[in-house]
């Protein structure tokens, strides 16, 4: 299908390129370390290149799919190789391509062990996810977002650290656990459509435009709700996350706080509001309640932490809790807010993994205890580290300002009692976030291990470069941002308003069970 | 004339003293015996119903059953002396080996 | 205007980012960029004042910031008599500290570093004195929150140091918590949070929403400029340089919050309940600070607690109506207050940093400079005319006085009474009377002229700039000058004209000797038999330990948030999130291995078990006929 | 339907006939030929299976051709068992050519068992008759009770034959005395003509004997695909028989079971009307079905042997597959038949693979013996994991399609509950299919642990399984197209 970048298939280039990168690596001899290095990020730099081309033929001003892509898949099954991108998924694919390859280049000197495996695990993570933004096509979808496990699972499991094997077998046991509802969800839907219009589809935009019963749509809801809710993490489906964060290599929080959970937020975003409006509206506030408690408890908890992974582990509940937040209250300020903020939580705890990370590859420890004062010893890393923390505390004229005072705005605009608990949150995140950079960055230097810390090198400029710049484009001037996700969101929110209305026959087959 | 639930009746006890036998019994060739029982209680079932139904299939099926019971048996104790030779015994509880 | 406006911030800005990226070469010369900065936007600011005075105003959006569904914020400016005067006082004040900084911080390793923070506080600190909507006066607000906070921890090594700019940080947060809300009650109420259209419809709402809204907004006031409760932050801020805690605990940071309530006049105007509220709160708040300023032994202390006085002074003007008076006392406050904390810094810098004035004494001899323009600046604070601080706080009592409430009048002559006594306290023990410091160890001396100049031009303000007030009935300059932008709606609340000119004399007798009874007090005990302050303080120990533990209000948060909040914390993630949640996620799997095993046993090896498990199925199954 | 001669089509009969020659021939041939030449043995099977398949496809095909009094019916539901019977079969040969040299099997006698017990197989896929049906089943079981005990100096396989052999000829007799209840109630044993008589009882006394028959029929097929609580053999037998032989049993002849439940769904005794003799089949079908996934894996969790883990898993497999039996549709068929190829595809993959790791005396099988060997044999290792993975049903694997056309029909035909239970159990089975994966790649290597090289025949066997995993996996539209072409949907 023709797209304003002519015939292009530039989504199809954008999935798969990491993975024949990765096909190729895998004939190469697993002796030429180097060669993987730089492939990989070679790779993922032309994957970025490619994704900004994105930027160029996208349409601001359309809420439709654009650069869609679509082809037979299984014809049989009615289901089709269906790509697509609206604004919703636009700034998701490009911090996709974008994490990837920084967490690729953090990873040069951190992993010296199964080179190979390692890098062909990123790759396909990188198709992975970049799949799950781009598919329209549920079977599709749900392939993308079962298949990129498998290279998290390794990742954790492989290069983690002591409990890794504990923390990757419960990310994806627990995960899974999610999606096997979700899978039932998809089949019943499946049917529904074919109750519907007599055909068999996956397609998404089709699914999009069927009026489902209210009964129906609160346990497809539920089911769709349990997978993305782990992986988002709502609480109180949390406690994989700091786990699998803690355990993780460097890249591979790196990929989890920027990527992984986003897809979780996406998911509600994408399937479980505009597939199940009446639902949707009807779970609201128990939803939001969840939200809530997420904020407030991630925060608190995260203020106790005594291992710096584990408080932003429990920093992004909080964060993420936000996310939802904004999403469910149904508004244009509190969606777009929610949106932006996936991006921005990607974006600032993407770095302070990495930061994070640079601290344990000279120390290797991630305790807060450990360090103190290395302001001092590291100055442009005290910068760096600075400017994070601010973004993730949400200091106007960084990102994390402009997502979260458009969630609080939305929720306070849907209920007073929203917008207060979830100011709260700010609060308690200037404490833990303020506390941990004192107890890290101030005081004097009291260990003498810590006081022969090498500052940041090119290397580690150039990973954290971009994501300062992002931080504060965002925060200065979010309007290229925001001009793109709005027409998508506002497609959602109208799909809402006019999808409440409506009743419709339970078919038999369907009705059997669910009149039990 | 003999009626028909009398046959059954038999072939049932037949059958039932069989399966007993297999629960109980701690012998291998005293097994393989009872599964003969067994056998032979659906064997008489299928010639009784044959006749009452007027139909030679039930009759057919009887002699294919007694071949393949043959055979069983016959397997059954080429791989019971062959057990013998390795552990020395017969009984069915010294084979657990394999288990849990 | 526009043209031009962006410089004033933008100077500032561009200076951050050369002694951002450049620190390592501008190294010892970074003041030369900051200082020409702020001398940039003080000429721009000049430029615009003298615009302003032509009666010009200006309203003017340079961009969309952001934009989602029916909210816009834009990044724009505002600028009129009151934006302009602040700003005027901003970089004035500013550039002096600036030049004089060059002196203090002269042999620190952190100097670009320092001057960097400076400059990126005056960028935000006129931001958010240009702001045209209030989601940007929040943005520029937090941000000099943050300068705040780097600032009074810029020695970190110091665990004080950067637990101080934490705290201030996080008290900070608390009261934008309730600036936030504000401003998104703000939008939910008008659909707008422009200044000129939300002032436009303020009449239109309900009284119980502009009291919801304004209160909210008195809540940020409240951290931002340090009044009762969250005033706590303050004294601890002054573990920053001392040229900070003049610039920005002092002079302007501080007043942001009387700055917010005189531009959102129109909306407190119509929430009295809010005008009450920021009356007792004002005066409670400048009562309290001036009783604990009464006996602190630091210097730096001492001026902090006057702050917090004076800042409730500025409220109490601003409750009262008195909108003018409020801003008045704001800028003379810049001026003298500034000055008596560079005044500290330079004797701080002659002693080596010592700040326990019981061990200086008879400096004056030495630090002429110093010891004349802190004097200038004590009478200032004190009320003695015709130093500046006189006009502005007579007209904030005088305002007190005509609005009737009379209770607010006598507790602001007690307070002027002991600002007075505490003022020359500090002034006596430092200057006067014999050295209480080993003179052979301590070479005490004057400081350089990059330090006194700025003393010199600050007594000059401090001096002068109170006599843009003279004048009756609202009829002086300042008055004039700043009419335009609080007799639009609502003017009629206004308490400040009203009280004949016998009258006003009587109010201004009194006040005066109010203040001299203090400085005589003062004299009486620390300089003519400094014993005696030690007799005094044992006679009334209970009230002095009191006072000198600040009422124990620290320890009364400790126990009642900081400590209760950090044990819950605990509880919660040591109890319910990894027994209960986790405990729970763990246990379903556990539990099923637990079946797994045990399910094993079944499988015994033993063909009997085997055969009665397969009885058992043929039972079930058939059962399951038997009992259809 | 061309019928070339009156009663007898002998084309129609040539597949199970050539089968049965061929096992006649490889057994003679294997008294002549000498050791070192046994090689020529596997060939020969190998040849004589493919030809059988290309029958399948000679001239207008055997579509439709009905022989023998019914006692052959070559519908498409024949053709595709009978193609999964023989090729399983082909592929076993293959992996047992190192097997039979090692382990100094009797090369005539092995592979001529191999080849009798697909014949039985193939009767059991293409007759609607259940004497037929009987003495295939019989044919097969006897063969592999052989198969399973043929190492004889192994006390392990020795158990494992004798207890099949008992266990087996136990559900043999139960299932006989069903089939005699089904012969009482209606008068015949061809599945045809039962399904016709199931509205109108003829023994109007003895109204009990369809039910009952049909329970203890679907207890004796129970047995042979291991439903719980039937399955008690499958463990204790797949752990002691030579790993070739456990490749080649839990592929076939479970196979084999399905495809003669799903005969009885096909022509009609459970179905179409669902309830026959008041029996709600689908409740008792489906309790089945989730007992015996249920059971399956919870046991697999707590397991250390990977063969003994594997046979817990195929029982769990079988449950995922009784979802299809109770959804009772002829789609479902189809779903049934899809699911056993990429069973078929996966688990001969992952046996392959278990079977040239084992080593001597089978000290291969600990899980411990895994640690590392993603780093001593990289390739292998990431090719168990796709197997392992398809094993889990993870998506791109023909495990997923497979568990997915399944669940689709259960989901079609209302049963979500069921299909709940389905996918948490696909959960639970990712702990243990993955802990291989853990061993495999987040331990390091144990070097005292040796790997013995891969027999080429082996991995030639791997590789077309893990082409046909992945190819089934992503693309199944095709085999799913003639699948369903075939059933007649």
């Amino acid at each position: 299908m023709p797209n304003s970048l002519g015939n292009f298939p530039i989504l199809s280039v954008l999935t798969f390129l990491p993975a024949l990168g990765a096909l190729a690596f895998l004939a190469v001899p697993r002796n030429r370390e180097s060669f993987f290095r730089q492939g990989a990020f070679a790779v993922s730099l032309l994957n970025f290149l490619i994704s900004l081309l994105l930027l160029k033929g996208f349409i601001p001003s359309s809420a439709e799919m654009q650069f869609v892509e679509w082809r037979q898949w299984i014809p049989g099954l009615g289901a089709s190789y269906h790509l697509g991108l609206d604004g919703i998924t636009l700034f998701l694919v490009l911090l996709t391509t974008l994490i990837s390859m920084i967490a690729i280049l953090s990873s040069f000197s951190a992993i010296n062990k199964k080179v190979k495996e390692y890098y062909i695990s990123l790759l396909f993570l990188e198709t992975g996810m970049i799949g799950v933004f781009l598919s329209l096509d549920m079977l599709l979808f749900y392939f993308f977002w079962e298949a990129m496990l498998i290279p998290m699972y390794f990742l954790i499991g492989i290069w983690g650290h002591e409990r890794r094997i504990y923390a990757a077998v419960k990310f994806i046991l627990y995960t899974m656990a999610g999606s096997a509802f979700m899978l039932v969800g998809i089949l019943v839907m499946y049917f529904y459509h074919y109750h519907l219009t007599g055909a068999f589809s996956f397609d998404l935009l089709s699914w999009n435009t069927m009026e489902l019963p209210f009964k129906l749509q609160f346990w497809l809801f539920l089911a769709f709700f349990v997978a993305f809710a782990i992986k988002v993490p709502l609480f109180p489906f949390h406690t994989w996350l700091p786990d699998a964060h803690v355990e993780a290599p460097t890249a591979g929080s790196v990929i989890l706080a920027g990527v992984l959970l986003k897809m979780g937020t996406y998911g509600l975003l994408r399937f479980c509001i505009p597939l199940f409006p009446v639902a949707t509206l009807q779970l609201l506030p128990y939803v939001c309640t969840l939200a809530l408690i997420g904020i407030i408890y991630g925060g608190l908890v995260a203020m106790v932490q005594p291992d710096m992974k584990k408080l932003v582990a429990y920093s992004s509940v909080a964060h993420l809790g936000y996310v939802v937040l904004g999403l469910f209250v149904l508004n244009p300020q509190g969606m777009v807010g929610g949106l932006l903020q996936m991006v921005n939580h990607g974006l600032s705890t993407g770095a302070l993994f990495l930061m994070v990370g640079m601290l344990y590859e000279r120390r290797h420890t991630r305790l807060i205890e450990d360090f103190g004062g290395i302001a001092k010893v590291m100055p442009a890393y005290f910068a760096f580290f600075l400017i994070v923390t601010l973004s993730s505390i949400g200091l106007p004229m960084l990102n994390g300002f402009v997502g979260e005072f458009n969630i609080i705005l939305g929720a306070f605009s849907y209920s007073v009692l929203y917008g207060v608990i979830a100011n709260f949150g700010i609060i308690i995140a200037a404490v833990y976030m303020l506390w941990m950079f004192q107890r890290v960055m101030f005081g004097e230097v009291t260990r003498e291990e810590n006081k022969i810390l090498k500052d940041l090198n090119l290397r580690e400029y150039l990973v954290l470069i971009p994501l300062v710049i992002l931080m504060f484009w965002i925060g200065i001037y979010p309007k290229p941002f925001i001009s793109r996700m709005e027409p998508s969101i506002n497609k959602i929110i109208s799909r809402c308003q006019a999808g409440t209305t409506v009743d419709c026959q339970i078919p038999s087959g369907i009705s059997m069970e669910l009149n039990k | 004339m003999v009626p028909l639930s009398w046959y059954l009746s038999l072939s049932a006890i037949l059958f039932f003293l069989g399966v007993v036998g297999m629960m109980t019994r701690r012998n291998t060739i005293i097994m393989l015996m009872c599964i003969e029982l067994m056998m032979n209680a659906a064997n008489l079932t299928f010639v009784a119903l044959s006749h009452y139904l007027h139909s030679m299939n039930g009759q057919m099926f009887v002699f294919f059953i007694v071949a393949i019971a043959a055979a069983e048996v016959s397997v059954g104790l080429a791989i019971i002396i062959n057990l013998y030779r390795l552990k020395a015994s017969v009984d069915p509880d010294d084979m657990n080996r394999l288990q849990g | 205007m526009e043209k031009f406006v962006w410089l004033i911030p933008a100077f500032p800005l561009i200076g951050v980012l050369i002694n951002l990226f450049f620190g390592r070469w501008t190294g010892k010369k970074a003041h030369w960029i900051a200082c020409l900065a702020v001398l940039g936007s003080f000429i721009v600011s000049l430029m615009v004042f003298s615009r302003v005075m032509q009666g010009e105003t200006l309203n003017y959006d340079y961009f969309n910031w952001i934009w989602v569904g029916s909210f816009h914020a834009n990044a724009g400016v505002l600028i009129d008599p009151l934006s302009a005067l602040m700003l005027i006082v901003v970089t004035g004040v500013s550039f002096l500290i600036h030049v004089y900084s060059i002196g203090y911080m002269h042999d620190d390793p952190g100097y670009p570093r320092f001057f960097l923070y400076l400059n990126l506080f005056v960028f935000s600190m006129v931001s958010l004195v240009l702001a045209n909507n209030f989601l940007l006066l929040y943005v520029f607000w937090e941000a000099v929150g943050l300068c705040s906070y780097l600032l009074i921890g810029f020695w970190f090594q110091k665990k004080s140091a950067s637990d101080a700019g934490k705290k201030a940080f996080i008290v900070n947060r608390i009261g934008d918590f309730g600036f936030g809300l504000g401003i998104m009650m703000i939008f939910v109420v008008f659909g707008s949070i422009q200044f000129t259209e939300v002032f436009g419809m303020a009449s239109g709402a309900s009284v119980a929403c502009l009291t919801a809204i304004t209160l909210l907004l008195l809540l940020g006031a409240m951290g931002k400029s340090a009044q009762i409760p969250l005033y706590v932050w303050l004294p601890d801020a002054m573990e920053g340089p001392t040229p900070v805690s003049a610039l920005i605990h002092a002079a302007t940071m501080v007043t942001a919050g009387v700055y917010m309530i005189a531009r959102c006049h129109v909306l407190f105007n119509l929430a009295p309940l809010t005008q009450n509220v920021i009356i007792w709160m004002g005066m409670l708040t400048a009562f309290f600070a001036a009783t604990i300023a009464l006996v602190q032994k630091d210097i730096k202390r001492v001026l902090a607690y006057s702050t917090i006085s004076q800042l409730g002074y500025m409220f109490v003007g601003v409750g009262l109506g008195a909108y003018t008076a409020g801003i008045f006392h704001l800028a003379t406050h810049a001026f003298f207050k500034a000055l008596l904390f560079l005044g500290a810094g330079s004797v701080m810098h002659a002693m080596a940093n010592e700040t326990d004035m019981w061990k200086m004494g008879g400096l004056s001899k030495i630090m002429k400079y110093t010891s004349w323009t802190f004097l200038i600046a004590c009478l200032a604070i004190a009320g003695i005319p015709p130093f500046a601080g006189f006009f502005s706080k007579e007209e904030i009592l005088g305002a007190a006085w005509s609005a009737h409430r009379y209770e607010i009048y006598a507790l602001g002559i007690l307070t002027a009474l002991m600002t007075a006594f505490y003022m020359f306290r500090v002034y006596f023990l430092t200057f006067k009377g014999t050295p209480r410091y080993n003179v052979h160890s301590h070479h005490a001396h004057e400081s350089p002229w990059v330090m006194t100049f700025p003393l010199m031009v600050l007594a000059v303000f401090s001096v002068i700039a109170g006599w843009v007030g003279i004048g009756t009935h609202g009829g002086s300059w300042i008055h004039q000058f700043l009419n335009p932008v609080f007799t639009l709606p609502g003017s009629e609340h206004m308490a400040e004209a009203g009280h004949s000119g016998s009258e006003q004399l009587l109010l201004m007798g009194i006040a005066i000797a109010a203040a001299l009874a203090g400085i005589g007090l003062a004299w009486q005990i620390y300089l003519k038999d400094i014993k005696q302050s030690d007799r005094m303080a044992a006679q009334f120990s209970g009230l002095h330990k009191v006072l000198t533990n600040k009422y124990y209000v620290d320890e009364f948060y400790d126990a009642v948030f900081v400590t209760p909040i950090k044990n819950i914390s605990i509880a919660l993630w040591r109890g319910f999130d990894a027994v209960v949640i986790d405990g729970t996620v763990n246990g379903i799997g556990w539990f099923v291995s637990i079946i797994g095993q045990l399910l094993r046993y079944f499988q015994s090896g033993y063909v009997r078990t085997y055969t009665t498990m397969f009885v058992i199925g043929v039972i079930a199954v058939l059962g399951f006929y038997l009992t259809r | 339907m061309k019928v070339l001669m009156p009663s007898i089509d002998y084309m129609a009969i040539m597949p199970q006939t050539l089968l049965g020659v061929a096992g006649l021939v490889i057994l003679l041939l294997g008294l002549f030929v000498p050791r070192r030449r046994q090689d020529l043995l596997a060939v020969l099977s190998i040849i004589f299976l493919n030809i059988s398949v290309l029958f399948l496809f000679t001239g207008k095909g055997l579509l439709g051709s009905v022989t023998l009094n019914q006692m052959v019916t070559w519908d498409g539901f024949s053709i595709l068992f009978t193609l999964l019977f023989v090729v399983s079969s082909a592929f076993t040969v293959a992996l047992s050519i190192p097997f039979v040299n090692r382990e100094n099997v009797h090369p005539g006698e092995y592979y001529s068992l191999l080849i009798f017990a697909t014949l039985g197989m193939v009767l059991m896929a293409t007759t609607t008759d259940l004497l037929i049906l009987f003495l295939g089943l019989e044919l097969m079981s006897i063969a592999l009770y052989i198969l399973a005990s043929i190492t004889r100096n192994n006390d392990k396989a020795a158990e494992a034959g004798m207890k099949y052999l008992i266990m087996g000829a136990f559900s043999s007799a139960f299932l006989l005395y069903g089939i005699a209840f089904m012969y009482g109630a209606t008068g015949s044993t061809n599945l045809v003509e039962i399904a016709s008589y199931m509205n109108i009882s003829p023994m109007g006394a003895y109204e009990w004997m369809l039910p009952a028959g049909l329970g203890l029929v679907l207890i004796g097929f129970g047995f042979k695909v291991g439903l719980v609580p039937f399955h008690m053999w499958i463990p204790d037998v797949y752990e002691g028989a030579p790993t070739v032989v456990t490749t080649f049993m839990s592929i076939g002849p479970k196979a084999a079971g399905f495809a003669a439940l799903a005969r009885f769904l096909l022509l009609g005794p459970f179905i179409p009307n669902h309830e026959v003799g008041n029996i709600p089949w689908p409740i008792l079908l489906a309790g089945l079905a989730g007992l015996t996934m249920t059971i399956g894996n919870l046991i697999a969790i707590a397991q250390t042997n990977i063969k003994r883990m594997l046979a817990y898993s195929s029982i769990a497999h079988a449950g995922y597959v009784m979802v299809g039996l109770v959804t009772a549709s002829p789609k479902s068929v189809s779903a049934i038949y899809f699911y056993m190829v990429a069973y078929f595809l996966m688990n001969m993959g992952a046996f392959a693979i278990v079977y040239a790791l084992q080593g001597e005396n089978g000290r291969g099988l600990a899980l411990k013996r895994f640690m590392g060997l993603a780093y001593k044999k990289p390739g292998l290792a990431l090719v168990f994991s796709v197997f392992l993975l398809s094993l889990t049903g993870f998506p791109l694997t023909a495990g997923f399609m497979g568990k997915f056309n399944l669940f689709r029909e259960a989901v079609d035909a209302g049963l979500i509950g069921l299909v709940i239970v389905a996918v948490l159990n696909s959960v639970v089975s990712a702990y243990y299919y993955l802990r291989v994966v853990v061993f495999m790649y987040m331990h390091d290597p144990d070097e005292s642990v040796t790997v013995p090289e891969i027999p080429s025949m082996v991995g030639f066997v791997v590789a077309l399984c893990l082409v046909g995993v992945l190819y089934f996996g992503i693309l199944p539209g095709g085999i799913l197209k003639v699948i369903n072409l075939l059933m007649g949907n």
